[in-house]
């Protein structure tokens, strides 16, 4: 009983914040429902026994994902909106719809249909951290370090972009103006 | 034996190519010179051959092989018997005189050296279609001479209407051909093989009908060759060749090669009397409809034409009643005679510088006595009066007829004999008598060259004897064809039907002369009631036949062709590979606004593409289950 | 009342559909990161939910993964985004297309 | 050496070109016409070594190329390829040696002798993935020759023919894979080999469909109608030179084909298909010839003739009988030199005129009367008169099929009744008549360098078409073996009793003995 009105309440709450992120038109409200929503999320996840996935969800997404959603947009006028034309509403909704409960045929046919074994069942006895960590690092190591070396250069990848000279763009430029650029792209002396 | 055979054969040949040597050069009389004296040495060979298959031989050579596939096996094989010794001599005979005429009649021309490479070159042809010992050999022959005809047909090549009767020419044998081709087919693969005397053991062991079938196609082929009904028309059109050809192509040789064909083939013949029949009932047909269009021609040239298809028509009543000998003997008899007429008209025409329209001569017997003399004793043996060369083989095919119970046949030969008689004379009568009406149009006639006439004479002496050698003729071919001998039993009756024969003819000729002789015949202008009456009309448009094959053939064959250019191969075949084409770049073309470079808009389109692809997913899943269950 | 997967996964493809109507829907680029974000937790909700009801381990794996993908994906879209409206000004959807075909 | 000399056959041509761009332009002539001479002479040494009573492939060559599935460089010849081969290197030397394009000749005549590889290669290749490959290659020489050196529509002509005849044969390949797969599952092991696959027999469906798959591909490139239109505009827009190669060698291809893989791969679809397929060669024969009628353009007769006659050599190969396919086989090499010549023909007054319309001419015997002369030779070659090449093949084919039908060959014998009216109709009114145009009046007649083309092929025409057994003995002896491979390997009834069983015969090896 408590389960399903803790599912039923939260499932309202989330729907709701992430309504309000993809239909409002304020960006600061859109960062805070989501961020809300994030949370929300958590609960799911605490709720079906995931306990360290619902800390990671907290971790990553409100402390780490949302901080930089908060910095990122420090950087745009987000006061000088973007004007959405809304052309053809009702398609982008039919679409959307459908393309739900075509997700939930898929994920449910098999559930339905007792066609799934379990490969890494959960052990009884252990905690969930404790059994995600077994399985993390051995049948999933391997893709556990690629996420690492990922997360690394995305990083270094944000640093980068974000950094200075990246306001220039060489493709878009003609070739004046790359070779009458400061530094960097000087042409070699007696190349003519 | 077999050296003679090859002189005969590949003399002509050598004086083809010696003279296509020099086609490129002006004239020069040697060329002229040579191939008659090569076709003089084929003509000595065939007459050395003559008397030793009169000895009872016959001589039958392998050459080399020419084609073999599979279980077919086709030789160059030639074969020297009675029937293609016969053969042989009309065809070198009338082909060395035609060759020496050609030297003076040819005398001006620029194509002259052009001219005897293809005379000789159909020479050779002929020679060949009448000594293969296989069917696929005489159809060499037999295309051989079809190509010599184009060439000489069309020999003035800058004549529109030349060439196109050449065209005609050739298309409508190549008709006739397929025939023939088929007929061959059937033969190879009912008998296994091509060769004469294997085809002709084994066709006694065929099917009725598949020997039928044989007989009809061969005959196809023959009527094309020797312009039966229907594919007659062309003859009449082929007088626009030089006057030699039309004598010795289209007169004396080729055209009687389907005659030749029927004589050859007659262990077939033999077993299908029905055919027969059907070709000696064509054959009294063609010899009546010629002659009636001959009747009113004013072509000279093609009266003589008309009066060839008339006596083809003969041969092939005889050779369709199984009377083979007898056809072989009218073609001899008819060769000579009928070579000798068309010579004579091509002296005709030299003097009145190429005028064709007899009309427009009259009383020519003054200045070409020669040519007058041999033009109409060629007439009268062409009209049968005892003791011509025509009386001997013409009357003997109305013999035919009546002693085999045709009597239709036989009436309508008989009204054709005195229709033959009538515009033979016809033709005499306006060219050598009456008054001289070329003077109206400026012409100053003259005899042709001395030896022209000299080189013709042969031909005459043959004209007026050849009927002597009828015996001679009948003791050789009889080792090779059916020798019936026919005879009507009662003698009162057979004196009534030869005296009544030629009185009825005698009775035509004059009736020509009355009427043509006389000073007041003058160039027909269209006016008198005769040339407006249905009749002269109809035959004078050739029963319209030209002209329906026009209309019906010529007419929508281009029409269609055009159709199927212009709307069917460019408008439907083409367009729709173009239409698959185009469909594939108009949708790249048109999808290609998807790409305008809208991440809103393309986002979108992956989603439409999403739940397709999940659609899809879940679509054949469900099938699948469905389907598995 | 028991609260099924079914259940878990309704809500989960409510929440997909939402973030699907905002990717088609939204012109501002910073609003199109959002809904992507909640594309992948609606699919992390699915994850996690048949895990539980599975008993198997693999589905958290799964969003963990996810997880990660959805922070790197952050980081790098971010700088992109800076740098493009370093450079434009803009960050409209409707304004990017040098990749007009 | 003559171990190997399939090999060098096919690659001497393109080690030569690749040589060929470090010769100077002015005697690039000169070392095309050496190159394309020695490959000839090659060729005919081959001819020379080649054993005609032997059946079986000879010469045969195999390496490796892709051992775990099966695909080997195998090469060999039997009496069907070998003339064929040997007319395409002819052609390629009598086309350099006849040249006469003066636009980037370097490059022209590179770009003709990898046609050369490709088309030695295709006609010797034993392997299907080779023969895939080679078949495929030659595709891009035509199509840089109809492109860069063609008419005013030189690119849709060369993109037509491109994309129409590579459609085909990716069916064709597809065909192939799935053949290889088939023979696979047979056996447990991966072979392209065309020996190997003629062991097989397959069941009567498969059959049908794999026939249907390689079909396209050759009816394509032969072309058959309805796929023919492709050929005009190429004929039309390619320089001489091109039209020469294309007619008389690359159409060959799809009729080879047919001989080589349809016919004994496919002995009971091969039968179940006689009839369609016979009716459609005769609407080529019947359909194409009125529309060489109706042409104004002396080129586009020849090519729409080329079609007509490309039916008559369908006909005899399903006639599926001796006579039949040997004909077919003659036949092609028949109208490779014919209608070779004839585009010659056609490019030797194009390069006076620059016109090829029929209408501009007239009265051209008399101008040019040595011209006019082998064209009239030519032309009664395409005519199919006897005692020209053309007449042994159209003789036999329609001979073996009327073995079949008696009245579907009595329709596709119109063929030389209609034959004869476009070719005279266009002879009349190019070379008869007076002269007209005065642009006519002063032209030149043939000169050496277009001699040097056109008196072998003359000679060629009427030497094959007196004599043809040197050639056509050693064909009638592997056409024996491959339709004693039809019957024995035919399941239906009514195959066996369509395919002639020659078992009684004596010396007839079938290929699979002899392999």
């Amino acid at each position: 009983m408590f389960e399903a009105i803790a599912f039923y309440l939260f499932a309202a709450l989330t729907i709701v914040m992430f309504t309000i992120t993809v239909m409002t038109s304020q960006a600061l409200y859109a960062i805070t429902a989501m961020a809300a929503g994030m949370i929300f999320i958590s609960a799911f996840f605490f709720i079906l026994g995931a306990d360290f996935l619902g800390a990671i969800q907290i971790i990553v997404y409100t402390g780490a994902v949302m901080a930089l959603y908060a910095f990122g947009m420090m950087f745009f006028d987000t006061t000088r909106d973007v004007v959405e034309k809304r052309t053809n509403p009702q398609i982008v909704f039919v679409l959307g719809v459908l393309a739900a409960i075509m997700v939930v045929a898929i994920f449910v046919a098999p559930v339905v249909s007792n066609n799934i074994q379990a490969l890494y069942p959960i052990q009884e006895n252990i905690g969930n951290s404790q059994a995600v960590g077994m399985v993390l690092f051995t049948k999933y190591l391997v893709p556990f370090e690629l996420a690492a070396v990922m997360l690394l250069v995305a990083m270094i990848g944000g640093i980068v972009l974000a950094g200075k000279k990246m306001d220039k763009s060489l493709t878009l430029m003609n070739e004046e103006d790359i070779l009458s650029m400061d530094d960097g792209f000087e042409p070699q002396e007696g190349g003519h | 034996m077999e050296l003679y055979l090859y002189i005969a054969l590949f003399a002509p040949l050598v004086g083809s190519l010696y003279a296509s040597l020099f086609s490129r050069s002006p004239k020069s009389q040697h060329v002229g010179i040579v191939a008659s004296g090569l076709l003089f040495t084929s003509f000595v060979s065939s007459a050395i051959l003559l008397s030793y298959v009169m000895g009872g031989h016959t001589v039958h050579t392998e050459m080399m092989t020419w084609i073999a596939a599979g279980d077919l096996y086709i030789p160059f094989g030639f074969v020297v018997d009675q029937v293609s010794v016969v053969m042989m001599m009309v065809v070198t005979i009338v082909s060395t005189v035609v060759h020496v005429y050609s030297i003076g009649y040819m005398d001006h021309d620029k194509g002259f050296n052009r001219f005897f490479a293809w005379l000789s070159a159909f020479v050779f042809s002929m020679m060949v279609l009448v000594m293969s010992d296989n069917f696929a050999g005489l159809f060499i022959g037999w295309e051989g001479v079809g190509l010599c005809s184009w060439g000489l047909i069309g020999f003035w090549y800058h004549k529109e209407s030349a060439t196109w009767a050449a065209n005609e020419a050739f298309i409508m044998n190549r008709i006739a051909d397929l025939g023939m081709l088929i007929g061959i087919f059937l033969i190879y693969w009912n008998t296994g093989s091509l060769q004469y005397d294997v085809v002709f053991a084994e066709v006694g062991n065929l099917q009725i009908v598949v020997v039928t079938w044989i007989g009809i196609f061969l005959f196809i082929g023959a009527m094309g060759k020797s312009a039966q009904f229907p594919l007659h028309t062309w003859l009449a059109d082929a007088m626009e060749g030089p006057t030699p050809v039309s004598a010795l192509i289209h007169a004396a040789t080729m055209v009687t090669a389907g005659v030749y064909l029927v004589v050859r083939a007659n262990p077939i013949y033999d077993l299908i009397p029905n055919v027969g029949i059907f070709i000696a009932s064509l054959g009294a047909f063609v010899a009546l409809f010629a002659a009636s269009m001959a009747l009113v021609n004013r072509d000279m040239k093609r009266i003589i034409a008309y009066s060839t298809l008339s006596q083809l028509g003969y041969m092939f009543v005889a050779a369709g009643l199984g009377a083979y000998w007898v056809a072989l003997f009218h073609l001899m008899a008819h060769a000579f005679f009928k070579a000798l007429l068309f010579l004579g008209a091509g002296n005709v025409m030299h003097a009145m510088h190429d005028e064709l329209d007899p009309f427009k001569m009259g009383g020519l017997r003054k200045v070409m006595k020669g040519t007058f003399i041999m033009m109409t004793l060629a007439s009268v043996a062409l009209a049968g009066i005892y003791p011509f060369a025509g009386f001997f083989s013409k009357d003997l095919i109305l013999e035919v007829g009546f002693v085999e119970h045709h009597y239709v046949i036989y009436t309508v030969l008989l009204v054709t004999a005195g229709l033959t008689a009538f515009y033979s004379f016809r033709l005499v009568a306006l060219i050598f008598h009456g008054e001289e009406r070329y003077k109206l149009f400026g012409i100053h006639p003259h005899e042709a060259y001395k030896f022209m006439l000299v080189a013709m004479s042969p031909l005459l002496v043959l004209a007026m004897i050849a009927g002597a050698f009828k015996m001679t003729y009948f003791q050789l071919v009889m080792n090779l064809l059916p020798a019936t001998q026919y005879h009507i039993h009662s003698q009162t009756t057979f004196w009534i039907m030869t005296i009544g024969t030629q009185l009825f003819v005698i009775a035509a000729i004059l009736f020509a002369y009355k009427k043509y002789a006389n000073s007041g015949v003058s160039v027909p202008d269209g006016t008198s009631k005769m040339e407006n009456s249905f009749v002269y009309k109809l035959l004078w448009n050739q029963y319209y036949i030209p002209k329906i094959y026009d209309e019906v053939f010529s007419k929508p064959y281009a029409e269609l062709s055009r159709i199927a250019w212009k709307q069917i191969d460019l408008k439907i075949v083409d367009a729709t590979v173009d239409a698959i084409a185009n469909g594939i770049y108009k949708t790249g073309e048109n999808t290609r606004h998807i790409q305008n470079g809208n991440l809103s808009s393309m986002l979108r389109w992956m989603v439409v593409g999403l739940v397709v692809l999940m659609t899809l997913a879940v679509a054949f899943s469900v099938g699948y289950n469905v389907v598995g269950a | 009342m028991e609260i099924t997967l079914t259940h878990y996964l309704v809500l989960s493809s409510i929440l997909f559909a939402i973030g699907l109507i905002g990717v088609m829907r939204r012109k501002n680029l910073l609003m199109l990161f959002f809904a992507t974000e909640i594309l992948l937790n609606a699919t992390n909700v699915a994850f996690a939910a048949i895990s539980h009801y599975i008993g198997d381990l693999s589905g958290q794996m799964f969003a963990f993964f996810i997880i990660a993908v959805a922070a790197s994906e952050v980081a790098i879209g971010l700088g992109l985004l800076i740098v493009w409206y370093k450079r434009t000004g803009k960050i409209d959807l409707d304004q990017m297309n040098s990749m007009r075909g | 050496m003559i171990d190997h000399i399939l090999t060098l056959l096919i690659f001497f041509p393109a080690l030569a070109a690749m040589l060929g761009f470090v010769v100077a332009n002015n005697s690039m002539r000169a070392y095309g016409i050496a190159v394309a001479f020695i490959e000839f002479a090659l060729s005919l040494w081959l001819w020379y070594a080649y054993d005609p009573m032997v059946s079986g492939m000879q010469f045969m060559e195999s390496a490796p190329l892709i051992a775990a599935f099966g695909i080997n460089y195998l090469l060999g010849v039997d009496g069907i390829s070998l003339f064929i081969i040997i007319l395409s290197t002819f052609f390629t030397l009598i086309g350099i040696a006849s040249l006469t394009e003066t636009r980037r000749i370097k490059n022209l005549i590179i770009t003709l002798l990898f046609l050369e590889m490709t088309m030695v290669g295709v006609f010797a290749a034993l392997d299907a993935i080779v023969f895939y490959v080679f078949w495929e290659l030659s595709l891009v020489p035509m199509l840089y020759i109809i492109g860069a050196w063609g008419g005013p529509l030189r690119i849709y002509a060369s993109v037509k023919f491109f994309l129409y005849t590579f459609t085909g044969s990716l069916i064709m390949l597809v065909g192939m894979l799935f053949m290889a797969y088939f023979y696979y599952q047979a056996t447990g092991q991966w072979s392209f080999s065309i020996l190997e696959w003629y062991r097989l027999i397959l069941p009567e469906n498969f059959q049908l469909w794999l026939f249907a798959a390689f079909f396209f591909g050759f009816a394509i490139k032969v072309p058959m109608f309805p796929f023919h239109t492709w050929l005009p505009y190429a004929h039309g827009q390619a320089p001489t030179i091109g039209s020469v190669i294309l007619a008389a060698i690359l159409l060959k291809m799809g009729t080879y084909a047919f001989v080589r893989f349809s016919l004994p791969l496919f002995p009971d679809a091969s039968v179940f298909f006689m009839f369609p397929i016979a009716i459609i060669a005769i609407i080529m024969i019947i359909y194409t010839a009125m529309v060489a009628y109706a042409q104004e353009d002396i080129k586009q007769v020849v090519a729409y003739s080329s079609v007509s006659h490309m039916g008559v050599i369908i006909l005899g190969t399903f006639a599926l009988n001796v006579e039949g396919v040997s004909g077919s086989v003659f036949l092609m090499l028949a109208h490779g030199v014919v209608s070779g010549a004839l585009f010659l023909l056609v490019g030797v007054i194009y390069d006076r005129r620059h016109t090829k319309l029929m209408s501009e001419f007239g009265g051209l015997a008399s101008v040019m009367p040595r011209y006019a002369t082998i064209f009239g030779i030519m032309m009664m070659a395409s005519v199919g008169l006897p005692l020209t090449i053309n007449f042994v093949g159209e003789f036999l084919s329609l001979l073996g099929f009327y073995k079949q039908s008696h009245m579907l060959t009595l329709t596709a014998g119109v063929a030389i009744i209609v034959g004869a009216i476009y070719m005279l109709a266009a002879y009349k009114k190019m070379f008869f008549g007076t002269v007209t145009n005065d642009a006519n009046r002063h032209l030149k007649d043939v000169n050496r360098t277009e001699l040097i083309g056109l008196i072998p092929l003359v000679i060629v025409a009427i030497w094959l078409g007196v004599y043809p057994k040197p050639v056509l003995e050693p064909i009638n002896n592997s056409v024996e073996s491959v339709i004693q491979l039809m019957h024995d390997k035919a399941q239906s009834a009514e195959a066996k009793a369509r395919i002639p069983d020659l078992s009684g015969k004596n010396g007839i090896t079938t290929m699979q003995e002899a392999h």
